[in-house]
């Protein structure tokens, strides 16, 4: 088979295979322009017949959309920063050396991220209540987050620096750099993809984390989005079509960052051979 | 103290502090919580004493309430075959995807970037939509089953006690595979490449490469992914709530579900962490059998 | 010295919030601020507060959750200022919300609105079935024979839908049908119950509501209605805008059925209490909310839909026809409407409901057996 | 006659570069051909092209005759140590090694017995465990030549597999490749710097210089008679000396810009008053008395000895190299006589390269 | 004094494995060493613990007369070339280069501007801007050469920097690196398998086997009079023929276990009747009239050629090699004499290995 063929053929399947993953995301999308009640037509609609455009009004209108998703940039960005910046580090040490010390590090911190956020939250909002935590509840709530992702963070970059030959540290530190200089310019830059995809993974569990800042956030004002969307719905009212309608107005440019970024990154250059 | 500050610099002081600062916030702010529900496991928790530490103690009280409890044994099973159906298959379809996207194709990387979609959705949405899809009535899911003529009359997933669980597990499946595939795909392609030409021409054919170098080579990746898909699942909350409620008649509960209900729908919070200090041993396992398999990771 | 009011509430645009800005704007030194709680989370962020001390001045809560509160003396006790009040008249509130604001003879709050559920059916179908519209069920023979009669397969169309998932809604529709057969929660396995899961089943086993009826909210099966895929549904007042504006066909409401001609009526009690909480800074202030809020009552229906919870209160036309005449169907419903409690640990109490109807209806149970099951750890709680 | 291994105007392009420029190759079964050239003129990528691990650009590769352009690497059953080794991190060295036995469905115990005789061969026995991270540079070129000599392929492709050897294992380790090639009539390729290796161990030598082919044949045709003067100045240790000359006498002398401008009776022709490029290879230069006829008197700038040879360096320009054997008893800046054995001179054009005695032929 | 390196008693250990044993080892300032010795020996493990990259397990070592065995790589203040490069794969040829620099905080121009002067010594100018992956092996460990002699450090250490180039350019490197060396007056350390780089490139020689020093001492020193067995076997090429002999006569003659039994008359003293170890390098067994005095008769089994010089191997156990100069008209199978000169007889215990002559001395 020749290249080209090939290549039409696999880029074929994958778009078949796009096209069926997708197909909740469609939903989406289709639900948020449907009335309340075609949502439950039998057989279904696969095109909304009436396109409802106005519920992106509506939603728009009633919920401070660019609030609340200003304040989910702020909470994914600062879960983000601390994991990162704390959970590198860590998930560096933790594959660089092979011992019992660090075998009961890596032990540790798998197991403190058994708990779901949900039994969590109550212990944690006793104790930031009883440090005065909750007078800065966006921060809280990132501190709090940040402590769910790490685990995951740290295990996940943990295998990227496995891949960093050792070696080319060793030649930076004969170049003259202190271990935090061929840290931060020759063994991070070699993790980059790694690094940077778990990056992502965290910040965009950040940026729909629902438990902690429901629980911790009083002030409507500093809620994030996936707050917002919860408004509508209500005890025996529920705004299925605005919440799709905030979902796709929230999740659309964030899908779009993250197909642009990961190609970036997991096609980016990789460490390969020394030699 | 400049001796620290050198080790610190330069020395295994780097190390140890890179190491003491994660753990001490993870310590802080997921073992003290994580502390906690242990002991709550053994008190009477009161729904208005929840902010005190000290409740009147209940010894084995609660445990033996929730070993009695007729549920169990089901939540058990069903816990069991959700999380390793959910990590088996979720790991199997990742692997697979991160594999067919690692040719060189036109629009590779567009394409698998657009499976990311589940990512990047709130779980709750994921729920509803699922819901939806798997409806018996006006489901799409059975309609199009239907009209390619795979079944007679509509299957009601979430609603007959044979399939409800398997509705939540479609569902989490098409969620967590993406994570798994993009991590898988960041894996493999670390791999050198001379591995596989050296391979090549020791006469392995693709499927060998693949037992042979790739798996063995992504051996801390698999294990890293393995792990916390494990941990995930046993976290997955949302779509129980959106799509069967752990019902009909309790078909669709599994552990963190039920720890769930009892501490916030009953407010039986003792209970509730009984079911936590459960998972957290269940977990303990899956940490122990992940550090032992890193002995097998190979550093470049 | 301006005072500043915290209001908690499942939504910004509920009658309390929208009062609530209305007594902020006016000058008379008090702000609330409003804070939107998921409804799932409503009572456990509560309870977090209240353990903490983190707890807002005002609540709005769900009637059934109303006593844990009262009494664990969490809401301020407010009998006296009641008495009191000459905008407050304690006696004119429907019996049924003011057994949910009051725990030990005291009253702890007062009724934001109350809405009840009666039997929606589709003037359309029951035409073409042959049915009178004219003439709804009335009893539930008359209700099984209508759903037989309207059930058609072939053009997707059940017969009726409700919601018998395992939540609170499961109970809150379930209950008026054990109390129409002489039952209550604290007796769930009086005699006729066994017949009201009877007749559940009969839905669920002759096909005649969709087996999804059993993990399906109330909305989402009133969705199934309105879009004509179920000639009859059971549900509430708050349908009433959603159906005017997105059902293709003439529908009607009605009481719901009783169990024979002349029975006992009995219906939900839904809708949320407001509430003060005992260590409000100002509790004079947040009484004077709730005077507000009762001195503007008679807006409830016609600009939210929902009913009054008051006697006296004239429901003003909302210019559709057939709304006017749901809301007198569901006035007279809402006098037969009994509460879910009151009682402290309602939550587990209705778990047992919901654990006793599911295994039924999935047939893993006899219904008398898991009554009397439900009603051995209910009588648990309860002493 | 079918060759082995057969290129036929191959070329490959890595994105503008060009790194193989019409190379055409043919050998035959049983032959051992030694590719050489300066770093960087294609040596690998002619080998990773014949091995299928490098997509020809165009030009057609056949090997036991059939074109196999779109072959597989696999299914060529070509045996290749490769310049980077290419260990596999995760395997012990033993695996490392019979990794191919056993994707060919060799036995376990007759793949123990293969690692060894091939861990004597390579004298790993004691680190058949290790995992190639564990071992020394020269250990790990070791597993890699192993991994390759433990087949039976139909070639061998070797990529400087000695490179990092001490000189007694070099030589034991290039009597083993040579008598293995022998033995199972294979055919190889072998890229080398190493002068003694490409001569010694090789029927046929093939000089790339920047992707081209500068010459081919045995290798003491290419040390007797280089074709240009790329090949003459890269054939040969110390390398040739070249300095400028003009053809003298009646064609068949010429005359050396060197001291005393000597005049050199050669055996070429060429056109009286022609200027030309003279090659002289340090070793035909003998050292002589000073007095002795046409004895060139050098200064020596410098004298580098490796105990059984020593090279002196002569001072002006060009710089020259003289050998001679042992220790010689001479510093810098003594004078010495050095004569020239005319037969060995090589004259080339002096913009070309070409070598005149090929011109002529 | 104080030296610039030196090591005392150094040990290291990989878990179980003793990779050096009580090395002690003084370099004074401006001193080049070259470290020989046969693979897996330990050269990289030694280089590597004066970088500062291995804990050393026991001992001292210092440099410029301060003891650093906790001071971080970086402060040490060493080049180094790694066996296996270890170029940085996300930089340019340029940065990898200027790394170091660009640490030291030199400036963006003085940087460019050593990055070019470094690219034409390693003669890389065209490729500054490729990344490691698209050089060829010998590109790569030339970038690894530029990347250590861009600085100027403290002390060098080379740890087979040539390995991968061809001669010409081997040659060029050697001559760079020793002049740089000798410009700025660094010390070096110097690993490498070529004899004649060792010989001709160092001030001093170590040698070592298995994590011990055999010997050390100028190149000629070694050549001439090695301490044991194994060091007169290691250097020179082809390596020393050692055959066995019996001390005879007034203890001032050796017989030899070879054709004829010649008797040479050495100038060490021994006990007459003691059974020795003979060593005879090949360049020092000259090729003469098969009737000439003292003339040995070999049979020639095998001949190498490189041009400049051939080796002959002989028939018999055991095989010896002798070298003789351009290429020699013999065959395999012919007879020649060949006779040996009595001064440069080397005689070892058979047990020991020790040197006769230094036991005497
Ligand atoms: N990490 C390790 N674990 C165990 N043994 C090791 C390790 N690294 C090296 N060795 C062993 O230490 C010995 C010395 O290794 P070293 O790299 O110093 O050798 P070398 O003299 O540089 O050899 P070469 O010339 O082959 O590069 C070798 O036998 C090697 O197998
Ligand atoms: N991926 C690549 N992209 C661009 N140029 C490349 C690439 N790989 C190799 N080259 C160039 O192709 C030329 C030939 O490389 P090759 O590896 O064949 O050289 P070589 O003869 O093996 O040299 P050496 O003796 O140094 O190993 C080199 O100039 C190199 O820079
Ligand atoms: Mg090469
Ligand atoms: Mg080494």
């Amino acid at each position: 088979m020749s290249g080209a063929v090939t290549n039409r053929v696999l880029l074929a399947v994958a778009l078949a295979l796009a096209a069926v993953y997708l197909f909740p995301l469609y939903w989406m999308y289709v639900t948020s322009l449907k009335t309340q009640s075609s949502i439950f037509a039998v057989p279904p609609e696969f095109l909304p017949g009436a396109p409802q455009w106005d519920n992106y009004a509506t939603i728009w209108e009633v919920a401070n959309i660019p609030r609340y998703i200003g304040n989910s940039l702020v909470i994914a960005s600062g879960v983000t920063l601390i994991t990162a910046l704390i959970g590198s580090g860590c998930a560096y040490v933790l594959a660089r050396y092979r011992n019992g010390w660090i075998d009961a590090a890596l032990f540790a911190v798998l197991m403190l991220q058994v708990l779901p956020p949900s039994l969590m939250v109550t212990p944690i909002f006793v104790g930031f209540a009883s440090v005065g935590l909750l007078e800065y509840p966006r921060f809280a709530t990132i501190l709090a987050f940040s402590a769910k992702t790490m685990p995951f963070f740290v295990i996940l970059c943990r295998a990227a620096f496995m891949t960093v030959p050792r070696e080319l540290e060793e030649a930076a530190l004969v170049d003259g750099n202190s271990r935090v200089g061929a840290f931060f310019m020759i063994v991070l830059p070699l993790a980059r993809n790694g690094l940077l995809i778990s990056a992502l993974l965290v910040f965009m569990n950040g940026f729909g984390e629902y438990v902690y800042s429901a629980s911790i956030i009083a002030d409507n004002r500093l809620q994030p989005a996936s707050i917002g969307m919860t408004n509508f719905l209500q005890p025996n009212v529920v705004n299925w079509n605005a919440i799709m309608a905030f979902a796709a107005t929230y999740v659309t440019p964030i899908l779009a960052a993250f197909v642009l970024l990961q190609r970036q990154i997991v096609n980016g250059l990789t460490a390969g051979a020394l030699k | 103290m400049t001796r620290i500050l050198r080790s610190l610099r330069d020395g295994i002081g780097f190390d140890v502090m890179l190491v003491i600062i994660a753990l001490s916030y993870l310590l802080v702010f997921a073992g003290l919580p994580l502390i906690y529900n242990v002991i709550i496991s053994f008190q009477t928790v009161d729904v208005f004493s929840l902010g005190t530490l000290w409740h009147p103690n209940a010894g084995f009280d609660n445990y033996r309430a929730i070993f009695d409890d007729p549920l169990a044994g089901r939540v058990l099973w069903q816990t069991i075959v959700f999380t390793l159906g959910s990590v088996a298959l979720q790991f199997t379809l990742g692997f697979a995807l991160a594999l067919f996207f690692h040719q060189n194709f036109t629009g590779a990387t567009w394409i698998r970037g657009l499976f990311l979609a589940a990512w990047v959705m709130p779980g709750l949405v994921v729920g509803v939509l699922w819901n939806w899809l798997l409806s018996g009535d006006f489901g799409v899911i059975n309609h199009l089953l239907e009209s390619f003529g795979l079944i007679e009359d509509p299957v009601f997933w979430r609603s007959n006690v044979e399939t409800s669980l398997y509705a939540v597990l479609i569902a989490n499946i098409w969620y967590g595979t993406p994570f798994n595939m993009i991590l898988l795909a960041v894996g493999l392609a670390a791999i050198p490449g001379d591995l596989y030409e050296a391979a090549e021409l020791d006469g392995a054919n693709a499927f060998q490469r693949f037992w042979t170098i790739t798996l063995p080579m992504m051996r801390a990746t698999i294990g890293a992914v393995l792990a916390l898909g494990i941990i995930f699942t046993l976290q997955q909350f949302d779509l129980f709530a959106a799509i069967t409620q752990g019902g009909p008649a309790g078909s669709s509960t599994v552990a963190q579900y039920w720890s769930w209900q009892l501490s916030f729908r009953e407010f039986d919070f003792g209970r509730g962490a009984v079911i936590s200090v459960l998972m957290i041993i269940v977990v303990l396992f899956v940490s122990l059998i992940y550090v032992r398999s890193t002995k097998a990771e190979t550093q470049l | 010295q301006d005072v500043t009011l915290t209001l908690w509430t499942e939504s910004a645009t509920a009658p309390e919030s929208v009062f609530a800005q209305e007594f902020s704007a006016i000058d008379n030194g008090v702000t609330i601020e409003i804070r939107e709680i998921r409804f799932d989370d409503l009572v456990t962020d509560t309870l977090r507060a209240v353990a903490t001390g983190t707890n807002p001045d005002l609540i709005a809560i769900d009637n059934p959750d109303h006593a844990a509160f009262a009494s664990r003396g969490a809401f301020l006790d407010i009998t006296d200022q009641v008495a009191a009040s000459d905008v407050i008249d304690i006696d004119a509130v429907f019996d049924g919300p003011r057994a949910s604001l009051t725990w030990d003879g005291r009253i702890y709050g007062i009724p934001r609105a109350s809405n009840t559920i009666a039997l929606y059916y589709n003037r359309d179908l029951f035409a073409a079935a042959g049915l009178d519209p004219d003439s709804p069920p009335r009893t539930w023979d008359e209700l099984l024979e209508a759903a037989r009669a309207l059930t058609d397969p072939e053009n997707d169309v059940y017969g009726i839908a409700f919601s018998a998932r395992a939540s609170e809604e499961g109970t809150f529709q379930f209950l008026p049908w054990a109390q129409m057969a002489g039952g209550s929660f604290d007796n769930i396995n009086a005699e006729g119950v066994a017949d009201a899961l009877a007749l559940w089943k009969a839905f669920l086993d002759e096909g005649l509501a969709s087996p999804d009826t059993l993990t399906r909210g109330q909305w989402d099966s009133t969705g199934t209605f309105n879009g004509g895929n179920a000639a009859m549904v059971i549900s509430g007042p708050w349908e009433l805008g959603r159906m005017a504006s997105d059902a293709a066909f003439d529908w009607g409401v009605t009481l719901l059925p009783v169990r024979e001609e002349g029975g006992v009526r009995a219906s939900a009690l839904g809708d949320f209490n407001l509430a003060i909480f005992a260590n409000t800074d100002h509790p004079d202030e947040a009484f004077a909310f709730l005077e507000y809020y009762m001195s503007q009552v008679d807006r409830v229906w016609p600009e939210f839909t929902r009913l009054p919870s008051v006697a006296g209160v004239a429901l003003a036309p909302t210019g559709d026809a057939r709304i006017d005449a749901a809301a007198q169907v569901f006035t007279e419903q809402l006098s037969y409407a009994r509460n879910r409690g009151p009682h402290p640990d309602w939550p587990r109490i209705s778990q047992e409901i919901q654990t006793a109807f599911q295994s039924v209806l999935t047939g893993q149970a006899e219904a008398q057996e898991a009554l009397d099951e439900a009603a051995e750890r209910i009588d648990g709680i309860i002493n | 006659m079918t060759y082995q291994i057969e290129l036929d105007r191959v070329e490959k392009h890595y994105g503008r570069f060009h790194a193989l420029k019409e190379i055409s190759l043919a050998i035959p079964k049983g032959q051992f051909v030694a590719l050489v050239g300066p770093s960087g003129c294609g040596k690998s990528t002619l080998l990773r092209s014949i091995a299928g691990l490098e997509r020809i650009t165009s030009g057609t590769l056949r090997i036991a005759g059939e074109p196999v352009n779109d072959l597989p690497p696999r299914k060529r059953d070509l045996a290749m140590v490769f310049q980077s080794y290419a260990l596999y991190p995760h395997m012990s060295v033993r695996d490392n090694l019979t990794y191919a036995l056993r994707l060919k469905g060799v036995s376990r115990a007759e793949r123990a017995r293969r690692a060894e005789e091939v861990a004597a061969v390579i004298g790993l026995e004691t680190l058949l465990d290790r995992r190639p991270r564990e071992l020394s540079g020269g250990q790990r070129q070791r597993v890699a030549m192993g991994r390759a000599i433990i087949r039976q392929p139909r070639a061998f492709l070797f990529d400087e597999p000695l490179s990092n050897l001490d000189a007694a294992l070099r030589v034991r380790m290039r009597k083993e490749v040579r008598a293995l090639h022998d033995r199972i009539g294979a055919t190889s390729v072998y890229v080398t710097h190493d002068q003694i290796e490409a001569m010694t161990m090789a029927d046929h030598v093939v000089v790339l210089q920047a992707g081209r082919i500068e010459q081919q044949g045995t290798p003491m045709a290419l040390y007797d008679r280089p074709a240009n003067r790329f090949v003459a100045g890269f054939i040969g240790s110390p390398a040739m000396n070249f300095m400028p000359g003009v053809i003298a006498g009646d064609g068949r002398a010429v005359r050396l810009a060197l001291p005393g401008n000597p005049v050199l009776e050669t055996a070429i022709a060429g056109t009286p008053g022609l200027e030309v490029e003279v090659g002289i290879r340090p070793e035909h230069m003998v050292l002589g008395p000073l007095d002795a006829p046409h004895a060139v008197p050098l200064v020596v700038s410098a004298v580098e000895t490796t105990g059984a040879a020593s090279y002196l360096f002569t001072e002006g320009e060009p710089e020259l190299i003289v050998t001679t054997e042992g220790t010689a008893a001479i510093r810098a800046d003594d004078t010495i006589g050095v004569s020239i054995d005319p037969a060995r001179v090589h004259l080339f054009e002096p913009e070309t390269g070409a070598s005149l005695r090929s011109a002529k032929l």
